[in-house]
């Protein structure tokens, strides 16, 4: 039982660090957003840093690092609340390492590694909300290979993509499969969402695919799980923003002659804000440890770790907006991008409301980190 | 004490009801109860509607051309503006700066101004915040200085609401620096179009242009458009501050929100999921005691027999249960409320949105925006401090 | 649309306010608790008050009064903590009123008004919680009238009572009857609760019955009813009391050379109790005015009061006795007794999350104070 | 980083299990699993056992007797006693007052007041708090004369938790009123059956005897159970304070009282009921990111490397939890809770209890009971200003 972080995992965080305060200001996000909420370039810059083969083996080019080193970096993302979808790497590397034949492997694995193929779980469709598992996307078998007819929503970056990972229904139950953006019949179309990142509409209509796997409903819950992990170390790190801009503010703003961080109300509303991010970091650490645990204590734990975020990002989220007063509900300053931000972390892989739901129907007699 | 309004008070309400719903627009309706993007033409076709019919100033008293409504028929219109999709009224006329003109203006003031607020035609806009002086409003440096028979006005004003569009101004400046910082505050009223006055927006986290800055250099405000007497602007300050009544919590709006928010559930298809339903049952229990409180608030106004206490609560509770609400329904969309879409906010919007439900299109940007409920007009905190004054001294 | 009190509601309210004042005070009470929870002495000042009567009409000897009144009286009752149960006579003789026939009508509301007879409901049965209208207690028709058996639990001043109106299951459903203490085959057996007030199991072998209307279940919700609206109306004037107590408090107690009524999270805190008292006293109106409507309004006005008056129940009583600090959960002090009278009363009638669930499952399209 | 404990820590944890759990006797371990009062001999059968064994003084160094176990190692021997259902270790002696002996008496106060802690065999209390003294324990009032080789105790101390059973009590007293007032505090050790010392029961609002006042009039104490100088009190009692580890959170009895609240859930037919089940599935997740909390700051102290600010976390939301799992039990049994039979509370009580679950005889008075936590060690508002003190500066 350690908490350290050992000397390798401090220094990829410091790199990634140094790259998010000098290379990932506020300006260039804003920029980005401006152009459409996702920058090759940027993401090119992550692939530099080695961050896109973390999870890929080091025969298939990668760095073949684990959950924590993976919880570093994302921590250190969301302190920049950085929009290119790092997460979506980490499980697409981890579902295609993990689950797809060797060749498959080889064809994609070392392309995710180096940065030249992004490839991005879609799964989402009208009338499915958070639930996993089912999907109107049909697949069907054509000679060595599939096709796929349907529609996924809310694919992140999904017209900048290179290939998704699609869940569809086979005849003997849920698949998962890969599909290259450029192949026939298929189209993305692709919009802002709340934070500024960018998502795509994708449509397959008869569209070639590669089987990454016969049991779609295993994998598509392991990505969830590995997404659930990632966005709570990215929450962390921005909820940890948050206070700190928050707290420097406070000691700066004043009223009545007083700084206003000299108010006992909005200093307990801190130390409040200071308890939800605490309990946020321990669950994140919680998620991340618990990645490789036996499937139905990983999905215990994750629903846990979620419901906890999900708690803790509306928190600190609101009180950071309504401690900056009038500057907090303004797009010009950084706040309020954190709290957007915040806001659709809840959503994203099911919400407070859903994961209450998984750790209710999943309780037992008695419970604990180790239970 | 009794529940059920009087037949007479029911007469009125029907008498609203049926005028309301006759002259709304229902391209505004239709905008209003789905969240929609309002134009400026939106707002000054109902308001001059309304005009028309003298209902704009519709809590003036009969001397100034108001239709003299007590309280309660005041919440009566209100009610049903609200529940018909009505556009909320444009307050810093009608509402804000008519009752300080009537109160403390002079006759000619009265005459020059009230008529252009009353049939909607002029369209005024506040200046009271300034940077650095938010809940702390005495502490205000914007200048004006006597000249002749002119004051010129040097400083900057904020978080001005629909600024873009405003006609007129008026504004607490700075005449003095003698003495409490409340003692050397006057009430200007500002030409918009003076040289010298310039209005820059300020974007809010939800992409609206919906505040601005604006900025007075060496503009020229003749004498006589000085409220009452000089450094005396405070006072009539308070007064305004003290008119802003129950509206305040806006529990109408509340109601018909609720309303949205079910269609929104069913929707999406959680408004048969206990746990969410759950969610609205609690909203629906907050809203009515909500109105409950305001019911008591009209009913002591009315008959001016009870003192209560409880008016500083309205704001508090009103503002936490609009962010609520626009919460739930963001949240009852869940992931089809993630895409961010400006254009599809718009009435008429062709495009496709994703999901395939372009109502979900503004909820976001209404959740986002209601964050200001609990900071502006006195921010929540603020509120909570007089309140305690209340029951601690 | 009128929130004023007339001047014969003021009159009662003043005079209800003297009895406590002067003749219930604090040290009465403790005495009353200790003595077992129940003087038949205090019960017959309020009825000497004229209140035992309160919803009689006056060809049987009561006041013919309606549910302010109720209100007015209840509000003030809560004030001192009364421990007799008021409550129940006025749901009793509204039964009984209402429902039954006119010979039993004249047997019994006279004595009821007068304060001999004291009436209480024997509703609760082990396993129904919350639930109305399910019973194990069986009637039997014999003769002209009835015989019951079964066990009811947590019958108020049960042991004290003169006779219970009692739920059983017919072959034709549930009826309510009433059944004299005295009645051979009966047993009561006496406790105290949280509040200090008194309660008993009663326990029926046979025990001979008057039968007051074979719809049991429309009467019995129409009495829960009643009641939510009397411990609502006792429970505003528990909290103004608790919040009277917990301002002078503030104001006299120094903690580092200041009254703690200088520190701003607690006058936060103060005001939030405020705004739960102001909530309740709303829906406290509210409950009672809508005591007369139509079943199903009336049903869904009352639980939504419930969900409420429990909310600012467990705030007012939890944050009174936490701003009190170590005195605050002495016996000694009254702040604990007013908390124990609130959370006892959270559980009176059904709790917070079991009106919820009435209220969520009553929902229409609309909703409002008039709707 | 790693969840798992090491091999040689589950070997440990192996083997405090398999001894307290052979050692418990059942009868206490029966009245901890189901909330039935515990006497004072229950409390003191269990602490000589753990004395015989030299684990009552179980966070001491090897060199005063102790088993000198890391953070780790005594965090666990804490669950497997909380989970086996051990009473709480009474901490007055061996948890705070020996912990100030070892560092600031001398060897001969070492040698006197040690052993009598660690076998159990003598009873301390704590006497800090005084009237009007709350979280502002630097104002206290009792004050210490130097009369000869005496010192001469008048005042008050008050909240004395089980100050009815004590042999001896450690206070913090005046002996100076220069300078600021923490200046002027000694710190003293005092035989109860002084001449002159006086305990009275305080009925708490559960109507238990769990505190006292304790009243000095003329208590001659020797000078030599001064600790340390005179007028450095303060500081010891600030070591004393800090002292005071993760065990406030009380996690390991919170997983404990976890599963009894789904017991009585069950019992009472509303663990199956959705919304019943969620606020437990809710204080289920608290109670796990309490844990990790715990477990986050015992790793930074067995460690040494990193620094964290969270410990002042640990006391409030500890205390919260507490709280809500005794309304919850409470809240399980709803109108089955209302009865409150004292003697029901005692095992092998033998009446009817009403609904027939005796289990449910001290859901009450628990709830009622735990208010005290959130108050007592610190309030939690106090608690709060320490947070801020470290976010804000």
């Amino acid at each position: 039982m350690d908490f350290d972080f050992s000397d390798d995992q401090m220094q990829l965080r410091d790199a990634v660090r140094r790259w998010v305060d000098k290379g990932y200001g506020f300006e260039r996000r804003k920029a980005i957003v401006a152009a459409g909420g996702f920058d090759r370039a940027a993401y090119a810059e992550l692939a530099e840093l080695g961050l896109c083969g973390l999870y890929v083996s080091e025969a298939h080019g990668g760095l073949g690092m684990g959950p924590v080193e993976g919880m570093v970096v994302m921590e250190e993302l969301g302190r920049g609340i950085v929009l290119e979808p790092l997460a979506q790497t980490l499980l697409a590397s981890a579902l295609i390492g993990g689950y797809a034949s060797a060749d498959l492997q080889a064809e994609w694995l070392p392309r995710i590694a180096s940065g030249d193929a992004l490839v991005v779980l879609a799964h989402q469709e009208r009338g499915l909300r958070y639930a996993l598992g089912a999907a109107l996307t049909r697949a069907t078998p054509q000679g060595d290979g599939w096709t796929l007819t349907g529609r996924k929503s809310l694919v992140p970056a999904g017209d900048a993509a290179d290939a998704w990972l699609v869940p569809a229904l086979t005849e003997q139950g849920l698949g998962l499969f890969v599909v290259a953006k450029g192949a026939a019949g298929t189209q993305a179309s692709g919009y802002l969402t709340q934070d500024g990142s960018r998502a795509a509409e994708v449509s397959l209509n008869g569209a070639a695919a590669q089987l990454v796997t016969r049991d779609g409903q295993t994998a598509l819950e392991h990505a969830a799980d590995i997404g659930i992990a990632a966005s709570s170390a990215y929450a962390v790190g921005v909820m940890d923003q948050t206070l700190a801009v928050t707290a420097d503010y406070l000691n700066t703003r004043k009223q009545f002659g007083v700084p206003i961080a000299s108010f006992q109300a909005l200093r307990h509303r801190m130390a409040d804000m200071k308890m939800q991010l605490e309990l946020a970091r321990s669950m994140s650490y919680y998620a991340s440890l618990k990645l490789h645990a036996p499937v139905a204590e990983r999905r215990q734990a994750l629903s846990r770790a979620k419901v906890q975020l999900g708690q803790s990002m509306r928190f600190v989220g609101q009180q950071a907006v309504q401690l900056h007063g009038g500057i907090g509900v303004t797009d010009e300053y950084i706040v309020s991008h954190y709290f957007k931000t915040l806001t659709q972390l809840e959503m994203t892989w099911g919400d407070t409301l859903h994961h209450l739901g998984e750790v209710s129907a999943r309780m037992q007699a008695t419970a604990g980190v180790f239970a | 004490m009794d529940l059920a309004f009087t037949p007479e008070e029911l007469a009125f309400r029907e008498e609203i009801r049926t005028w309301v719903r006759a002259n709304l627009p229902p391209d505004i309706a239709h905008k209003v109860h789905n969240a929609q993007r309002l134009t400026r033409d939106d707002m000054q076709r109902w308001a001059k509607i309304l005009g028309k019919k003298g209902w704009l100033g519709y809590g003036w008293p009969k001397q100034f051309g108001g239709p003299g409504w007590n309280a309660v028929q005041k919440h009566l219109f209100e009610e049903e503006c609200a529940l018909a999709g009505a556009p909320r009224i444009v307050p810093f006329g009608p509402v804000m700066v008519a009752p300080v003109i009537m109160a403390f203006g002079n006759r000619e003031q009265q005459e020059r101004f009230l008529p252009g607020i009353a049939s909607g035609e002029v369209w005024w806009s506040q200046g009271y915040s300034e940077p650095g002086a938010g809940s702390d409003l005495a502490s205000l440096k914007t200048r004006a200085e006597r000249v002749g028979d002119h004051y010129i006005v040097n400083g900057q004003k904020t978080w001005t609401t629909l600024g873009q569009y405003g006609d007129w101004i008026f504004c607490l400046v700075r005449t003095s620096t003698e003495g409490k910082p409340q003692t050397g505050i006057s009430f200007l009223l500002i030409d918009m179009k003076s040289p010298g006055v310039t209005v820059r927006p300020i974007k809010l986290l939800d992409g609206e242009h919906e505040v601005n800055e604006v900025w007075f250099d060496n503009v020229k405000v003749p004498v006589e458009n000085l409220i009452g007497e000089e450094n005396k602007g405070w006072t009539y300050a308070k007064h305004l501050l003290s008119h802003e009544r129950t509206n305040i919590a806006d529990v109408n709006r509340a109601k018909r929100e609720l309303e949205r928010l079910k269609r929104i559930a069913k929707a999406e298809g959680v408004y048969d999921d206990l746990r969410f339903r759950d969610q609205i049952a609690l909203l629906e229990v907050d809203i009515v005691a909500l109105e409950m409180l305001v019911l008591r608030v009209l009913s002591a106004e009315k008959s001016g027999k009870q003192s209560l206490d409880i008016a500083g609560l309205l704001k508090i509770r009103g503002s936490e249960i609009q962010q609520r609400y626009t919460e739930l329904m963001m949240l009852a969309a869940g992931p089809f409320s993630l895409p961010f879409i400006f254009e599809a906010m718009d009435a008429g919007w062709q495009g496709d949105f994703p999901g395939g439900v372009v109502a979900n299109a503004p909820l976001a940007a209404n959740y986002f925006n209601m964050r200001k409920t609990t900071i502006y007009g006195g921010s929540n905190e603020v509120q909570r401090n007089i309140v305690a004054q209340t029951v601690l001294g």
